[in-house]
C-alpha cells in the first residue's frame, strides 16, 4: 500500500481527514472477522480498482473522464473531470477516491513526488490506473527494443512490493502469460462477479478452500 | 386613419359587426379589441382558423432531426467506449432526443404566435387604452374604403384612430 | 488554464514533462494520445540497504533529476539534484528476493522529511525544552573534542546504539574501546537476545534461526509474527509464499493468545494461556517422540492432559497436533515475540529448540537453518553491553553518545532512563530527528540519511545464503550533515591524546573489510548494494540439550498480583511503526493497521466478552493500569485476542517526534514493570499485569479506515 | 364561481404593484440576506476547497443532490398541474395557475443551481453541454447528468413561456393603467398586445399545445431525475420503479408547495376574495391522492426488498429500518402518510389551516425520504469493509437554507411586478350572459358543485 502511494503521488489527508473518512488507499487490503474467540479466523481480499469491462463508473461520467482505452483499462483523464462524483457511486467496489482539498507534500517531501504521475489537485476523482505508466514505458523499452512486450516486463508497484508476491500482475489477452493462467484457475473467482461489471482482477482462493 | 367606436358590452359590439357586416366590410377588415376573449358572441368566433397545430407539429419534428444529429454526430466525432456500451447508443440517446423534439415544437409554438398574433409589430396600430381601463369593446375598421357607410355602422360615437 | 489542464490528462498516460517538449497540436493532446509521445522520466537505479530493521534487505532505488530548495549559506535558491524517488526490492537479493515491506517502502520518507534535522544544533534552553540553535560544523566537533578531553575517567563515556550487525557499529565499538570506553550499549526494544542464547546454547550460534517455510509442509509458530515484524519479514513472506502457492499447500499454525497478522494468514489459530508456550511446544515433542521408535524419557512428564493443566490447550487438541507434527514432514516449529519475553523466555526457547530437534528439522529441507556467518565482518554484537542493567546505572556517566537510538520511549519509566539523562553532564545525538531522547541532547551533530550516506549491514537471518550487504550514496545530502563515523574518525583524530583509527573514512573501512571476502566482492557493493554467494557449507552441531524441568517449576512471574490486576498486558510491535522509531513517516501513520484498520493513532485491543463486563464498546476512551502507571486509549473490540489480555501496538505515544507523531496515542512500553527474563536480563515486555476501567466516551481518537469488522453483519438479523 | 368577483378586482389584484408599504422592503432586505450569505457560503467553499462539506469515501452525494431533488420536485407544482387543469378546462384554475407556474419557474431555477453547487470543480460547468469547440469535445449523452441538463433546460424554457404567454394581456392592461417609466416598462413586456379576436384565438391554441407538451416534458423530467440513481448499480437504487415513484413525489411536494404559496399569498396580500376556501379544498383533496399513491410507491419498494432478501438491499433496508436512519425514516412515514391522510381526508379539517399543517409536512417528509434514497444506499454499498457514516457540516446547512430563503425573495420580487393573479383569466371566467353561452364553452364546474 506504502508502495502505491510512493509510485502514485498519492497525498497523505492527515488524522482530521482520515477521521472524515477520506483518506486514500487506490489499493486496501479490506479484513473480514470470521467466528467467535477461539475458533477466529481472518479473511484478507486486496481490494482495488478492478478495471472492468463493463464498468459502470464509465457511461455514467458527463465528461468521458472515465472511459476505456484500447487496452481495456479504466483510463481516469484528471483534467476532464468536473467533479461530480458520480462515477464513485456508480463504482461498487468503492475503490474511487476525491479530492477533498488540494494535496500538500511539507517541503521537501515533495521532492519524492514520481514526475510520471501527474498531481491530482482539488475536485477530481483519482483510483488504480494498474500503474499504467510503467506499462507505457514498458511498452516504449520493448518498442526501443524493437520487440514485443512480454510476459513479467511489467510490474505494477503493489505486485513489486508484495513480499509474499501474493498479486501477479500481466496481459490477460495473451493466453501464455502467467496471470492469463492463474486467471483460468478452478480456484479463480471475480469480486461481486453477479452484478455484470466483468473486473478484470480475479481472486484465487486458499488451496482447499475451493 | 381608422374609424371605431366603443361599446359597453359584447351585444353592442355584436350589433356594431352585423352592421358593418351589413354595410359590406368583409370580416377580415373588421377589429374587434376586447380586454377579454369573448367565446360568448358570434363576432368572438372572427378568423379563428389557424395552422398553428401544424406549425408546432414542424418544430417538433426539426427538434428530433437535430437531437438525433447531434447525439449521433458527436458520440461519431469522439468515439471512446464506455462501459461496453456500443459507441452509438440509441437507449440513451433517446432520451435527448425526445427532450428536443419537445423543445423544438414549444419554440414552433411560441414564435407562431408572435407573428400570427401580429404581436411585437412596429406600425401604430387601432387601438384605445379605454379598452382596459373601461372595460369597452372596440370594433372599428382600418381604412375603411367607403368612411360613410363605417360611420353610419359604428352608429354615435365614432371617433377617428391612428393607424394608416 | 485550459492548455495546462489538457497536458495534464496526458500524464494519466505519460509525463507532463515529456508531453510539453514534444509539444503535439493540443487537439491530438486532449482527444486521443498517440502512445508514441509518451515518454516517461529517464531513471537510473542504484543499490542501497534498507536501514530500517535486522533484517538487512537490499534496495534498488530509483533515481530520477529534481529541483531541491534549499536555503546554502543564508541565500535560498533552487539546485537541480538527483533524488530518489522510489525504494524497491533488489530483485537478486537473498534476503528479500525483490520484496519490500511496508515500512521498508516508506524508508525514503526519512530523507526527504521535512522535520530533519538540517545542520548541527547546540542546546540553548533548558533540558528537554527543545530549543536548539544551529552551529557550524567545525565548532560543533571541536565542542565534542574539548567535553572528551575534558573527560578524567574515559570509561566514563558510553554510547547507546542499536544493535545492529554492521561495519558501522562496529567502527563505533572500536573507536570506544580505543578511547578507553566500555563497549556500546546496544538498545532495540524488541531485540531477541533470548533466542540468541537458546540458540547457541543448543546449536552453538549466537543468532536468528532461518527457517526453510518455501519447502516445509507443516509450521508451528510459537507467538512469531513472523508475516509481520519478526525477525526477517520479508524473506519470510516470500518463503510463506511459496509454500501456500505450491500444490501441496504447507500448513501453518499460530501459538499465540493475541492473533497477529500472521495469525490471521495461519490454518490454525491456538490461544494459550501466556507464558507457557514452552510447555505446549514440550508438549508436543513428547507426543511426537512417543510415536517414536525411542520415546525420550524426559519428556515424560509432558503428557497431554498435564500440558491442558497449564496451557489451557486442551489435550485432544495437543494430541492431534503432535499426530500431525509426527505424521506431516517437513514440519518447523518457531518461537518469538511474546513467546520469549516472560521471566522464563529462556526455557519457552530451548523448549521449541527441542521440539525442532525432536522433528528432525534442524538444519533439513523445510526446517531450521542459520544463515552463514562471515568471521571476517563479525562485529561482535557479543561484544555490546546489555542495555538493561547499563541503561539502569547510566547516570554514572559523564558523557552520553546516543547514535540514532531512543531509549527514553523504547525502555519502560520504571527503568528511569529519562531520569538518568537528566543528571548526566554532556550528551550527544547522532540521529536525524528530534525525538524523546535526542531532545534532551546538548550537542546534535545530524547524520546523513541512508540514501545520502555510505551503509553496510550483515544479514543475521533470513538468507540460506552467505551475504553482507554495502553500498554507496545514492544521492547528494540536501542538508547540512555528516555521516556520523567519519564525524567519529575526525573528532578521534583531534583529541588530545588522539585515537587514530586504522581507516581515514568509513567507506575505506568499508572496502578493506570486503576486500578480504574475495577479488570481486567490491564490485558486488557498487553494482548490487552488497557481496552475497552461495554457503560454504556452515554445519550446525547439536550441542548437549540442557536437562528438561518439570513442567509445574515452569510457571512465569508476573508483575502485579491477579486480584488487583486480573488482565495479562501486551504491548506488540506494530505492522506500521515496529518498534516505534518509525512513527514520524506520514505513510506508515496514514497506513491502515492490517487487522483493525486504524490509522493515525494507537487503540487498546478488548475481548467483546472483556469489554461487556467493563461496558467498554469500540472507541470508549479505557484506562489501562499497571503497578507502574497507567494509559488511556480508545477501545477496539476485537474477537482475535483472549479474554484475560489486553493488547495495545507500540509506537505511538512520543512526546517529541516530528510534527506527524508528537503527543498522538500512548506509548505502552512506558507502563510496563521492570521484568527481567531470569537468564539473560531482558526486559520481559509480556510480563507485566493490568487492570482495565472506562474512563469516558468515545471522542473520535480512534481513526478507522474500514466501516465493518465481518463481512456479513447482518447475517444473524430477524427480518 | 361561487361568490362573484367584487368590482374592485383589477384595482385589488394592482395594489401591490402600485403601491409599496415599507414592510416590502424590509422583508426583501431580510431575505436578500439570507441569499447573499449562502453565495457567500458557496464562495467560501469553492475557495477552501470541496473538503469544507461533509461529503466523504463513500458518501459522495448527499445535501446538494437531495436538494437538488426536492427543489426539482417542488416544481411539479405549478407547470404540470396548472397545465392539467388547464387541459380538463377546470373552472376553478383560474386564481391558481399563475401563483402555480411561478412556483415552477423558480424552482427549478433553485434545484438546477445544486448540480452546480456539489461539483468538484463547479468553474467547468459548462463541460456538461454541448458546445461547439475546436477541439470536438463532446459531453457523454450515455450520462444522466447530460440528460438531466436537456430535460432541465428544456423544462425550464418551457414553463418559463408558459408562465409569460398568459402574462401578456395583463402587461397590457398595467401599460394602459400607467404612466411614464412603468408605462414604458410594462409596454414592452405586453409586446403590443391589443387583444384583438385574432390574438385572444392564437395564444388560446397556442397555450392548449404548450399544455399538451410540456407535461409529458415535466414527467421526464423527475424520471431523469430519478435516473440519475437508478442507473447505478447501488443497493436500493438499481430499481425500475424509480421513475413513476419520483414523478408521483414530485407531484406531492408541488402540491404540498403551492398550497404554502397559496395561503402565504392569500394572506399577506388580502386575496381572500379571489382565493376561496374551495381551492384549497379541491388542492387537499389532490393532495390527499397523492400521499395515498406516494404510500403506495414506498409500500411496494419496502416489501420487494424485504421479500427478495438481497444481503446488499437488506444492509441498506435494516440500516433505514432499524438502524441509525431509523428516525428520520419514521418522522417521514408520519409526516408523509400519516398525518396528510388523517388530516385530508375529514371534510372538518381538510380547511385551510389544515391544508398547509399536511403541507408543510409533507415538504419536510418528501425532503427526508430523498436523503433517505441519497445517503443510506451510499454509505453502505456492497463490500462492508467500505462502508461509511455522513454528518453534514455548516457549508451544507447554511447553502440548504439560503435556497428556501431564495425562493421565498423570488416569489416576493415576483408578487411585486406582476399581478399574482391572472386578471384577465379571471375576468373571462364569469360569464356575462349565461343565456348566450353556448354549450360548448361551459366549464366543468369543478369545486363549484362538490364545494
Amino acid at each position: 500500500m506504502t508502495a502505491c502511494h510512493a509510485e502514485n503521488n498519492i497525498p497523505t489527508v492527515g488524522p482530521a481527514q482520515a477521521a472524515r473518512g477520506r483518506a486514500m488507499h487506490w489499493l486496501r487490503v479490506e479484513r473480514y472477522w470470521e467466528g467467535e474467540f477461539p475458533d477466529v479466523r481472518l479473511k484478507f481480499r486486496p481490494v482495488m480498482c478492478q478495471q472492468c469491462d463493463a464498468a459502470p463508473c464509465e457511461p455514467v461520467c458527463p465528461t468521458y473522464a472515465s472511459h476505456h482505452t484500447a487496452e481495456g483499462l479504466n483510463a481516469q483523464v484528471y483534467n476532464r473531470c468536473i467533479g461530480t462524483r458520480y462515477c464513485a457511486n456508480a463504482c461498487p467496489y468503492n475503490v474511487r477516491f476525491f479530492d477533498f482539498f488540494n494535496p500538500a507534500w511539507p517541503k521537501p517531501l515533495d521532492m519524492q513526488l514520481n514526475p510520471d504521475v501527474s498531481v491530482r489537485e482539488v475536485g477530481v476523482m483519482e483510483k488504480c490506473t494498474f500503474c499504467v505508466q510503467r506499462i507505457s514505458a514498458a511498452q516504449i523499452d520493448a518498442k526501443a527494443e524493437k520487440r514485443e512486450l512480454k510476459d513479467g516486463d511489467v510490474k505494477t508497484a503493489c505486485a513489486q512490493a508484495c513480499p509474499a508476491k501474493a498479486l501477479v500482475f500481466g496481459d490477460l489477452n495473451d493466453p501464455e502469460s502467467e496471470v492469463a493462467r492463474l486467471s483460468r484457475s478452478p480456484r479463480g473467482s471475480k469480486l461481486l462477479e453477479d452484478l455484470g461489471t466483468l473486473p478484470k482482477v480475479t481472486y484465487l482462493a486458499r488451496q482447499g478452500d475451493a | 386613419m381608422s374609424l371605431y367606436a366603443l361599446y359597453r358590452d359584447g351585444h353592442g359590439a355584436q350589433r356594431a359587426v352585423d352592421a358593418l357586416r351589413a354595410a359590406g366590410v368583409p370580416d377580415s377588415e373588421i377589429t374587434v379589441i376586447s380586454a377579454v376573449p369573448m367565446e360568448h358572441f358570434e363576432f368572438g368566433e372572427m378568423n379563428k382558423a389557424t395552422r398553428i397545430w401544424y406549425v408546432a407539429s414542424g418544430g417538433g419534428l426539426i427538434g428530433f432531426t437535430f437531437g438525433t444529429w447531434l447525439t449521433r454526430m458527436t458520440e461519431l466525432a469522439w468515439p471512446l467506449p464506455t462501459g461496453n456500451m456500443p459507441i452509438v447508443a440509441w437507449w440513451p440517446n433517446l432520451i435527448v432526443i425526445f427532450e428536443l423534439t419537445m423543445l423544438g415544437a414549444i419554440f414552433a409554438t411560441v414564435i407562431t404566435l408572435m407573428v400570427a398574433g401580429q404581436l411585437l409589430r412596429r406600425r401604430p396600430a387601432l387601438y384605445d387604452p379605454e379598452v382596459t381601463t373601461g372595460e369597452k369593446i372596440l370594433v372599428g375598421v382600418e381604412a375603411p374604403r367607403d368612411e360613410k357607410a363605417v360611420e353610419r355602422a359604428l352608429g354615435d360615437g365614432v371617433k377617428r384612430g391612428g393607424g394608416e | 488554464m485550459e492548455r495546462r489542464d489538457f497536458i495534464k490528462l496526458t500524464a494519466v498516460t505519460g509525463t507532463t514533462a515529456a508531453l510539453t517538449a514534444c509539444g503535439n497540436p493540443e487537439h491530438q493532446l486532449i482527444r486521443f494520445v498517440p502512445d508514441d509521445d509518451i515518454v516517461p522520466g529517464i531513471a537510473e537505479w542504484k543499490p542501497s540497504v534498507c536501514p530500517l530493521c535486522r533484517a538487512g534487505c537490499g534496495l534498488t532505488v530509483r533515481v530520477l533529476d529534481a529541483d531541491f530548495e534549499t536555503t546554502r549559506k543564508g541565500q535560498a535558491g533552487v539546485v537541480a539534484v538527483k533524488a530518489a524517488k522510489k525504494l524497491e526490492g533488489q530483485p537478486a537479493h537473498p534476503v528479500n528476493h525483490g520484496g519490500l515491506c511496508v515500512r521498508g517502502q516508506a524508508a525514503i520518507q526519512l530523507t526527504y522529511h521535512p522535520d530533519r534535522i538540517t545542520t548541527p544544533l547546540k542546546r540553548t534552553g533548558p533540558r528537554g525544552s527543545g530549543e536548539f540553535a544551529p552551529i557550524a560544523w567545525d565548532a560543533a566537533i571541536a565542542e565534542l573534542v574539548s567535553q572528551l578531553d575534558r573527560l578524567t575517567d574515559r570509561a566514563s563515556l558510553a554510547c547507546i546504539a542499536r544493535p545492529r550487525r554492521s561495519r558501522r557499529l562496529e567502527l563505533v565499538a572500536e573507536f570506544l574501546s580505543r578511547f578507553g570506553a566500555p563497549a556500546p550499549i546496544g538498545f532495540e526494544t524488541f531485540d531477541d537476545e533470548v533466542l540468541r542464547r537458546a540458540n547457541s546454547t543448543m546449536f552453538g550460534r549466537d543468532q536468528l534461526p532461518t527457517f526453510d517455510l518455501a519447502r516445509a509442509e507443516l509450521v508451528v509458530s510459537f507467538g512469531a509474527d513472523f508475516l509481520g515484524t519478526w525477525n526477517s519479514p520479508v524473506s519470510q513472506n516470500a518463503g510463506f509464499g511459496e509454500m501456500r502457492g505450491r500444490r501441496s499447500r504447507g500448513k501453518l499454525v499460530q501459538i499465540e493468545s493475541r492473533m497477529s497478522l500472521s495469525g490471521g494468514s495461519a490454518d490454525e489459530w491456538i490461544p494459550v494461556n501466556p507464558g507457557t508456550e514452552g510447555v505446549l511446544a514440550l508438549g508436543l515433542a513428547h507426543v511426537v517422540s512417543s510415536k517414536s521408535a525411542k520415546p525420550a524419557a524426559a519428556l515424560a512428564e509432558y503428557t497431554p492432559a498435564a500440558v491442558e493443566k497449564i496451557t489451557g490447550v486442551r489435550a485432544a487438541r495437543i494430541e492431534r497436533l503432535g499426530g500431525e507434527l509426527a505424521e506431516r514432514r517437513p514440519a518447523v516449529a518457531m518461537i518469538g515475540g511474546p513467546a520469549l519475553a516472560h521471566t522464563n523466555g529462556l526455557f519457552h526457547a530451548l523448549a521449541v529448540n527441542t521440539l525442532n530437534v525432536a522433528l528432525g528439522a534442524v538444519q533439513q529441507p523445510g526446517g531450521l537453518f542459520f544463515t552463514p556467518e562471515l568471521p571476517s565482518l563479525r562485529a561482535g554484537s557479543g561484544a555490546l553491553t546489555r542495555p538493561s542493567a547499563a541503561l539502569k546505572n547510566l547516570s554514572a556517566q559523564a558523557l552520553v553518545l546516543v547514535d540514532d537510538v531512543n531509549p527514553v520511549f523504547g525502555s519502560p519509566r520504571a527503568w528511569h532512563v529519562a531520569e538518568a539523562l537528566a543528571k548526566i553532564p554532556f550528551i550527544v545525538s547522532f540521529g536525524s530527528f528530534i525525538d524523546d531522547t535526542s531532545v534532551n541532547a546538548d550537542l546534535l551533530l545530524p547524520d546523513h540519511s541512508f540514501l545520502e550516506s555510505w551503509t553496510d549491514s550483515l544479514p543475521e537471518s533470513g538468507s540460506l545464503e552467505l551475504v553482507a550487504n554495502a553500498a554507496p550514496p545514492v544521492m547528494r545530502p540536501l542538508h547540512d550533515t555528516r555521516s556520523t563515523p567519519d564525524v567519529l574518525i575526525e573528532v578521534g583524530g583531534k583529541l588530545k591524546t588522539p585515537v587514530a583509527l586504522p581507516w581515514k573514512t568509513y567507506d575505506e573501512m568499508l572496502k578493506a573489510s570486503f576486500d578480504k571476502l574475495g577479488a570481486n566482492a567490491w564490485d558486488g557493493v557498487e553494482k548490487q548494494g552488497g557481496f552475497w554467494s552461495a554457503a560454504p557449507e556452515s554445519r550446525i552441531t547439536l550441542h548437549e540439550s540442557p536437562r528438561i524441568p518439570n513442567p509445574e517449576s515452569q510457571i512465569p512471574n508476573f508483575d502485579g498480583d491477579a486480584s488487583a490486576y486480573p488482565l495479562h498486558f501486551l504491548p506488540y510491535a506494530s505492522q506500521a511503526f515496529n518498534d516505534g522509531s518509525v512513527a514520524h513517516l506520514p505513510w506508515l501513520q496514514e497506513l491502515p493497521d492490517p487487522l483493525t484498520s486504524a490509522m493515525w493513532c494507537s487503540w487498546v485491543e478488548i475481548n467483546p466478552q472483556t469489554a461487556a463486563a467493563k461496558k467498554i464498546a469500540e472507541g470508549d476512551i479505557v484506562e489501562i493500569s499497571s503497578t507502574q502507571g497507567s494509559i488511556r486509549l480508545p477501545a477496539f473490540v476485537s474477537p482475535g485476542i483472549a479474554p484475560n489480555i489486553v493488547a495495545v501496538p507500540v509506537g505511538q505515544g512520543h512526546g517529541v517526534f516530528t510534527q506527524f507523531a508528537s503527543g498522538r496515542g500512548a506509548n505502552p512500553i512506558a507502563i510496563l514493570a521492570p521484568m527481567a527474563e531470569a537468564e539473560t536480563g531482558a526486559l520481559a515486555w509480556a510480563a507485566t499485569r493490568v487492570k482495565i476501567e472506562r474512563v469516558g466516551d468515545a471522542n473520535r481518537s480512534l481513526i478507522l479506515f474500514a466501516g465493518e469488522m465481518r463481512e456479513n453483519p447482518h447475517e444473524n438479523e430477524t427480518r | 364561481m361561487s361568490e362573484g368577483l367584487p368590482p374592485t378586482m383589477t384595482e385589488d389584484l394592482l395594489r401591490p404593484l402600485l403601491r409599496t408599504s415599507w414592510r416590502f422592503y424590509l422583508l426583501v432586505a431580510f431575505l436578500g440576506s439570507i441569499v447573499a450569505m449562502g453565495l457567500g457560503t458557496w464562495a467560501y467553499q469553492m475557495y477552501r476547497g470541496f473538503g469544507m462539506t461533509g461529503i466523504n469515501n463513500p458518501v459522495y452525494w448527499a445535501f446538494y443532490i437531495t436538494n437538488f431533488v426536492f427543489w426539482i420536485g417542488i416544481s411539479h407544482a405549478g407547470t404540470l398541474i396548472s397545465a392539467i387543469l388547464r387541459l380538463v378546462n377546470a373552472g376553478w384554475r383560474r386564481p391558481v395557475t399563475r401563483c402555480a407556474e411561478v412556483i415552477t419557474a423558480f424552482a427549478l431555477m433553485i434545484g438546477a443551481m445544486f448540480p452546480i453547487i456539489h461539483l468538484g470543480r463547479p468553474w467547468l460547468f459548462f463541460w456538461l453541454m454541448p458546445y461547439p469547440n475546436q477541439r470536438m469535445i463532446w459531453p457523454n449523452f450515455r450520462s444522466p447528468l447530460v440528460w438531466d441538463f436537456f430535460a432541465i433546460s428544456t423544462y425550464l424554457s418551457g414553463s418559463l413561456l408558459f408562465l409569460f404567454l398568459p402574462m401578456i394581456p395583463d402587461f397590457a392592461l398595467i401599460r394602459d393603467r400607467s404612466t411614464g417609466l412603468r408605462r414604458k416598462i410594462y409596454g414592452l413586456l405586453a409586446l403590443g398586445w391589443r387583444g384583438t379576436t385574432k390574438q385572444w384565438h392564437r395564444l388560446e391554441s397556442a397555450m392548449q399545445i404548450m399544455a399538451i407538451a410540456i407535461i409529458p416534458v415535466a414527467v421526464s423530467v423527475h424520471t431523469i431525475v430519478s435516473f440519475d440513481f437508478s442507473m447505478a448499480p447501488v443497493p436500493m437504487w438499481h430499481s425500475t420503479m424509480f421513475g413513476p415513484y419520483f414523478v408521483a413525489g414530485a407531484i406531492f411536494s408541488g402540491i404540498a408547495g403551492l398550497i404554502i404559496a397559496m395561503a402565504t399569498l392569500r394572506k399577506f396580500l388580502h386575496l381572500e376574495a379571489y382565493l376561496h376556501p374551495v381551492h384549497f379544498q379541491n388542492l387537499g383533496k389532490l393532495l390527499l391522492m397523492m400521499s395515498l399513491l406516494w404510500g403506495y410507491f414506498v409500500f411496494a419498494e419496502r416489501l420487494t426488498t424485504w421479500y427478495g432478501n438481497d444481503v446488499a438491499e437488506m444492509n441498506v433496508f435494516y440500516v433505514t429500518q432499524r438502524g441509525s436512519f431509523a428516525p428520520l425514516y419514521w418522522t417521514m412515514v408520519v409526516v408523509n402518510f400519516v398525518i396528510p391522510v388523517i388530516v385530508l381526508s375529514l371534510k372538518k379539517t381538510r380547511t385551510i389551516a389544515g391544508c398547509v399543517i399536511a403541507s408543510c409536512g409533507v415538504c419536510v417528509g418528501m425532503w427526508l425520504e430523498r436523503f433517505l434514497i441519497v445517503v443510506p444506499s451510499l454509505s453502505h454499498k456492497f463490500l462492508p469493509y467500505s462502508w461509511g457514516h455522513y454528518r453534514p457540516r455548516p457549508v451544507e446547512l447554511l447553502i440548504t437554507v439560503s435556497t428556501f430563503a431564495a425562493m421565498a425573495l423570488l416569489y416576493v420580487l415576483f408578487a411585486k411586478f406582476v399581478p399574482i393573479i391572472a386578471i384577465w383569466e379571471l375576468k373571462a371566467g364569469e360569464h356575462p350572459s349565461p343565456a348566450l353561452s353556448p354549450v360548448a364553452a361551459h366549464e366543468h364546474a369543478l369545486g363549484e358543485t362538490h364545494a
